[in-house]
């Protein structure tokens, strides 16, 4: 890694955090699509069935 | 009174919108968004880290710019998106304009917090301390808590239909007092502190940190609307679902 | 103009007849009064710099209390609904409702203010100055009042969101209303302050009584 | 306008009324049509959307389909026709704190009725001698005869009554029948929805509109 200077500690917890939150955001987003959908196809299954 | 009638304007605008329709062209969407953001971030993070020099009165920390700024314009894009949609509710009742405003309400919170992380990061080295009441981040802290009012609105409401219009209304409303919060803030700042010689975002950057600022900017706005086009897809399901639920309740109670 | 006295005239009327929110509302303020100099302590000269800083606080989280009580009442028993086919369109009634509002909530607030300024040592000159910036001040809080009760008029637990949605909004009214006050950079400042304090009661009055009114149509639906 | 003059002729005109609350379509394709001189009875089971049907046509809830209200020769800019009606919900609309004087006062001042007939309009409601008791004070049924009162206080060609007869006794439902009688033979236009049946008098035109839970 490149000579991040006196400060260094700040500038990685600047980014750990970022991308921490960043990722998280990507994370949870995607895992809500999927949710969504099984419990569409769920519903979807049941009228289907139950109707 | 007389023959109030609503009829659906059926212009292609709102067809294309139509949410079966929405559903079916984002899908072409979202793998080549997701490519573009994470090239970008690597050519961004690569420029950040490797290949720009530290800035002659920042030093290192310029670093820090590159993930602060980019988080700090989109907490403004992001109210700007949520505005416009709020406007496509209210006047133009455009069926997915709610939809993309709740479904960027969240993103913005989390883009402002990060901002907010971030600067004050950066002003530990900088200023000394890591709150510093200047004009900037107190308009950024500000916002943050606009949208912490709008999504607790969003979150009471049960029924998310007549929600809709009510926030919309609410987050025209923010739109309005943005600036002048801004400007009071700035007034106020120029208050106490007659002039920090440091602006937040420094002085006129030199080319060499305009290149990875603007890739960075670029990776987290791809990013965004990547996610809000998947946040604004996993809305419209829930709606098919929870219709689905509805109906299950009136069967089963028609039923026993 | 026969509906918009008979409003008016039914609202304070039974504002004060059900007297109770008037003494809880200044009974918070001097509460306030009374734990703000505990917690920083007795120590004159400090609260006295504070004072214009604490009193327009204590005005604005005081005014917040009622704040969801403006339409709820008519919305429960009905009113809202008939007014629906009375003389008066929902714009003019939301305006009935802000001056209620504003006589019933920030009038007695600063009429108590001077007991304020005893508890907070703040001499005549400041107290006076306070009184004029928050006479020119609230009307814009009152406003931004009036469209968070109308946003959240038919919400369950409404009362809790209302003030959280008007404090960010509020704050330029008391950036301008304290800097009025106690001039930092000599009476100049001042001036600049009252102008902004007013212009922005102005153009919230004016524009608040439509943004409510369509807040309340739409969660009426 | 004296309180047994005719009023001008009233069309009612609704096609294909449909209404959502929420996620749930209450009203599916209404139709109905109307004129002076007619008593409405709404029938059906809870949840048919009675009131649903009201609120509609007194335009407090967005519907799709059309309401058409027309009244003969009428200047609308003078008297602006959502003007014309009186909408009394199954809530009363009275501040418990104020006198039953002061309420109906106040109503009478809203929709441009007349003051002076408050005393008439409660000795017809039967609470003649309650006009300066705090209204929280009365019963629940007593409230409701106030909240009725409003009626006889101003002269509107169309009435919409959601229950009406809710909380009242035998003697104050033959008064509300006496009250509809009286309003549709000047040529008034009356949409009431109820579960126990008014029975106006034998030379009033009824037609009865029964809802069924979509």
């Amino acid at each position: 890694m490149i000579d991040l200077g006196p400060h260094a500690t700040f500038i990685i917890a600047a980014y750990a955090i970022v991308s921490l939150v960043t990722i998280g955001l990507v994370g949870v987003t995607i895992s809500n699509v999927f949710r969504q959908a099984r419990r569409l196809e769920r519903l979807e299954a049941e009228r289907k069935t139950g109707a | 009174m007389t023959d109030q009638s609503e009829t659906i304007s059926s212009n292609w605008f709102s067809q294309l919108a139509h949410p079966g329709m929405f559903m079916r062209w984002s899908a072409y969407l979202i793998w080549p968004l997701g490519l573009l953001s994470i090239v970008l971030f690597a050519v961004g993070l690569w420029f950040a880290f490797f290949h720009s020099p530290a800035d002659y009165q920042m030093g290192e920390t310029v670093r820090i710019m590159y993930v602060h700024v980019p988080n700090a314009w989109l907490s403004q894009f992001c109210y700007g998106l949520m505005a416009v949609s709020a406007v496509g509710t209210l006047v133009w009742r455009h069926p997915m304009a709610d939809v993309s405003m709740k479904a960027a309400a969240p993103l913005g919170a989390a883009f402002t917090a990060m901002a907010l992380v971030t600067g004050s990061l950066w002003g530990r080295p900088t200023w000394g301390t890591f709150w510093e009441w200047d004009g900037r981040m107190t308009s950024t802290l500000i916002l943050f808590l606009i949208y912490l009012g709008l999504i607790a609105l969003w979150r009471t409401f049960e029924d998310q239909l007549r929600a809709a219009k009510v926030v919309a209304v609410l987050t025209l409303v923010g739109a309005v007092n943005i600036p002048i919060i801004k400007f009071s803030v700035d007034w106020w700042n120029t208050l106490h502190q007659p002039s920090t010689f440091f602006r937040a975002d420094g002085p006129k950057a030199p080319a060499s940190i305009i290149t990875p600022l603007l890739t960075m900017t670029l990776a987290f706005t791809v990013l965004f609307l990547l996610l809000h086009l998947l946040r604004m897809r996993t809305e419209v399901t829930k709606r098919k679902a929870d219709r689905l639920e509805h109906l299950k309740i009136a069967r089963q109670q028609k039923g026993a | 103009m026969r509906a918009f006295w008979a409003l008016l005239v039914r609202d304070l009327k039974s504002a004060s007849r059900a007297g109770g929110s008037l003494t809880t509302l200044l009974a918070f303020y001097l509460s306030l009064g009374v734990i703000l100099p505990i917690a920083i302590g007795p120590d004159k000269p400090l609260l006295a710099s504070l004072g214009p800083a604490l009193i327009w606080t204590g005005v604005l989280l005081s005014s917040l209390l009622g704040l969801d009580r403006i339409f709820v009442a008519d919305h429960e028993d009905g009113s809202l609904a008939a007014f629906r086919h009375s003389r008066l369109s929902l714009s003019t009634i939301s305006f009935v409702k802000l001056i209620v509002h504003w006589l019933t909530t920030a009038l007695p607030l600063i009429v108590l203010t001077p007991v304020m300024g005893v508890l907070l040592t703040i001499d005549l000159q400041t107290l006076l100055s306070v009184m004029l910036t928050l006479l020119l001040g609230t009307p814009a809080i009152a406003a931004l009042s009036l469209v968070a009760a109308a946003l959240s008029v038919s919400l369950k637990r409404g009362a809790v969101i209302a003030p959280i949605l008007v404090m960010p909004l509020a704050i330029p009214a008391v950036i301008f209303g304290v800097g009025a006050a106690k001039p930092l950079l000599g009476a100049g400042q001042a001036e600049t302050a009252l102008l902004y304090l007013s212009a922005m009661s102005l153009v919230f009055v004016a524009f608040a009584p439509f943004a409510a009114a369509l807040a309340l149509r739409l969660s009426q639906e | 306008m004296n309180p047994s003059a005719k009023f001008p002729q009233i069309t009612l005109n609704i096609k294909g009324l449909q209404c959502k609350r929420g996620e749930r379509t209450v009203l599916a394709g209404l139709d109905l049509f109307a004129g002076s001189g007619t008593f409405v009875a709404i029938r059906g089971p809870n949840g048919a959307g009675k009131s649903t049907f009201l609120m509609a046509v007194a335009g407090l809830l967005p519907f799709s389909g059309e309401v058409s209200i027309a009244l003969a020769d009428w200047d609308y800019d003078e008297h602006p026709l959502h003007e014309q009606m009186l909408f009394v919900t199954h809530l009363n609309a009275i501040k418990p704190e104020l006198t039953v004087r002061e309420n109906l006062g106040f109503w009478a001042d809203m929709v441009d009725g007349s003051r002076d007939r408050i005393g008439d309009a409660l000795n017809a409601a039967g609470i003649g001698q309650l006009a300066d008791v705090p209204a929280g004070a009365m019963s629940k049924g007593q409230q409701r005869r106030c909240s009725l009162a409003r009626l006889l206080i101003a002269d509107k060609p169309i009435w919409l009554l959601d229950e009406p007869t809710s909380a009242l006794d035998k003697s104050g439902d033959k008064w509300i029948a006496g009250l509809i009688s009286d309003q549709v033979r000047r040529g008034g236009l009356v949409l009431a929805a109820t579960h126990r049946p008014i029975v106006p008098d034998d030379d009033i035109n009824i037609f009865n509109l029964d809802l069924e839970p979509v």
